[in-house]
């Protein structure tokens, strides 16, 4: 069973900006995201996480957002997918970071979500 | 008197049509305590709603309230696209058991509460939701409920949502979307045979 | 005197994208950024923060960063600049927003820093 | 024996040959414990050192110092920019007073320390920094003294920057700054005339 992140963020230059941050230290992580509305605008949208749900190659999601709007698109696309998301209320860029960096490291989820729990700020 | 395809529509037209109307107004709102762009976003979303149910005209009341929750979900894009159309998504659920409209916005309303965590009272539009479907499942519900409800979260400090970033200033403020949620009641009691 | 704020992450979209998000709660809050190394690789230029910090129309910045290296290349942009630059470890896109927010609302900034508090995770 | 604006660019062209053989090095060893751009960033970082200092011969030592600072702080990009920098950055200020190694590295130790907030342990290259600018100063710098120290990090648990990250998982690696930080040494060692 493989682990990924997927990234929601209410700005599309966001949501592609910080997987290249992640990808520097986790190249082997798989990395979805959503950004943006439908239309590119400022938001999130539902459909897009569900389809960064989606696309992305592993089948147990770790999922961090930017406010409060995105994590209810966020939990309405969990709710859809079949996958199993884990949704943190955690510092977006710097826990998705931690994360990464651990992932790729092989650490156990546990272990991951120890070291999430001081960056929880939502 | 009972919900049906055809009033639920004209129900939806009709909130449609203030939400276009007060677009700007409700934008405004949500100014000095958000980003200023729930009237655009409502609008966007009730175009949806009515494209939706024009492009393919409900059999059962069950399928309206899907594709009404569908429309805001996808083309909202703030907080009131999943808060509206998971209120409408309980709505369709319920409805395939009753169409008492007092089951149905309680469902609506509990939904609303569950998507976003807030309670009576932290200045959003739970602050409309709850009371007034409470008096729907009592059978009496005026405009002088609604603008109670609506006018009530001038005075809270808000909880959650953007403007709980502002504390304590938020008060002295219209909540937005509990104005937008009364245009919705109020488009209710107006359309003739559902109440 | 004027409050403004300076953003700096390693990555040039993600500088680019934030002030996108604080522009809609604080259109009259001056917001400046700077992302990536000189080259616009992922990283951080002190230089391009000097020169954030002087573009900032803002005479006292609060500034806010993604890593920690950032940080010593905002230390060092701190020490160089005339204006009064707070630096804060918190939560970037979260604690910007928050500040952002604040400010636009005119909120004295002891009363802003009480509410970053919370969202020190660095 | 001192340290002149001559030896001191032969040193650092001595550093920069080394930087530019073991950049592949450098950047492996960053990359189960970092984001893998070490080499990259001090190749970069060396290249704009060596192309300051042929583009504008220094006059003083100070001026050698400085320039090197700037070149570093402009181009490496990664947390060794301003480190290094602000180690050249403060040889910069003590060459004002003083051309003895001892007092030199001790302020550029000093500085790094500053800058990043790390300790002796921590992993970092305040491992390399803090012994071997101590053994300058008793007069007596060694190659095994460079490995003794470079090798040491291997052990330790990274405490600042982003091999932090990993906590215990960084036990087991050496610590790229801490290698490029060797090279300077060893450079500095084997330049004829400075020690
Ligand atoms: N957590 C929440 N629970 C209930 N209602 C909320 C919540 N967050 C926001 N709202 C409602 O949504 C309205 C704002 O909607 P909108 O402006 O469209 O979204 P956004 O805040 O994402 O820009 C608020 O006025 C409030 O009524
Ligand atoms: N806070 C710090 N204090 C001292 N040295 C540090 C600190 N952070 C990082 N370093 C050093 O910098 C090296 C990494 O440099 P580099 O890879 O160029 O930067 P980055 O980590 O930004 O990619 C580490 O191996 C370590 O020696
Ligand atoms: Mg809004
Ligand atoms: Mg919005
Ligand atoms: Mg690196
Ligand atoms: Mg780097």
């Amino acid at each position: 069973m493989t682990l990924g992140i997927t990234i929601v963020s209410h700005v599309p230059e966001i949501a592609e900006g910080l997987p290249k941050l992640l990808k520097q230290v986790a190249a082997d992580v798989p990395l979805t995201f959503a950004g943006g509305t439908d239309d590119g605008d400022i938001g999130t949208s539902m459909e897009k996480i569900s389809q960064a749900f989606t696309d992305n190659s592993a089948d147990e999601i770790l999922a961090f957002y930017d406010l409060g709007s995105a994590k209810m698109n966020l939990e309405m696309a969990q709710e859809m997918s079949d996958k199993t998301i884990h949704l943190y209320d955690t510092a977006l860029i710097e826990s998705a970071y931690t994360a990464a960096s651990l992932l790729q490291a092989d650490v156990p989820l546990n272990d991951i979500e120890e070291q999430l729990k001081p960056l929880k700020i939502k | 008197m009972a919900l049906t395809v055809d009033n639920l529509t004209e129900w939806i037209n009709s909130f449609a049509q203030k939400v276009n109307d007060q677009k700007d107004y409700l934008s405004e709102l949500d100014t000095p305590i958000g980003d200023g762009d729930h009237g655009n976003n409502m609008a966007r979303g009730v175009k949806a709603v009515q494209e939706s149910l024009e492009n393919k005209k409900p059999a059962e009341l069950t399928d309206a309230f899907k594709q009404i929750a569908m429309a805001l979900i996808s083309k909202v894009g703030g907080a009131s696209g999943p808060l509206y159309g998971t209120a409408f998504l309980e709505m369709a659920k319920k409805s395939k058991d009753t169409t008492d409209l007092g089951e149905l916005f309680a469902a609506a309303n509990a939904g609303i509460k569950k998507r976003g965590g807030a309670q009576v009272g932290d200045k959003t539009m739970v602050d409309v939701w709850e009371p007034l479907s409470d008096q729907l499942a009592q059978g009496s519900l005026a405009q002088e409920d609604i603008d109670k409800a609506v006018n009530g979260t001038r005075g809270l400090v808000a909880k959650k949502g953007r403007a709980s970033y502002l504390g304590d200033r938020s008060v002295g403020h219209l909540d937005p979307g509990a104005m937008s949620s009364g245009y919705l009641f109020t488009a209710l009691i107006e359309t003739e045979g559902i109440l």
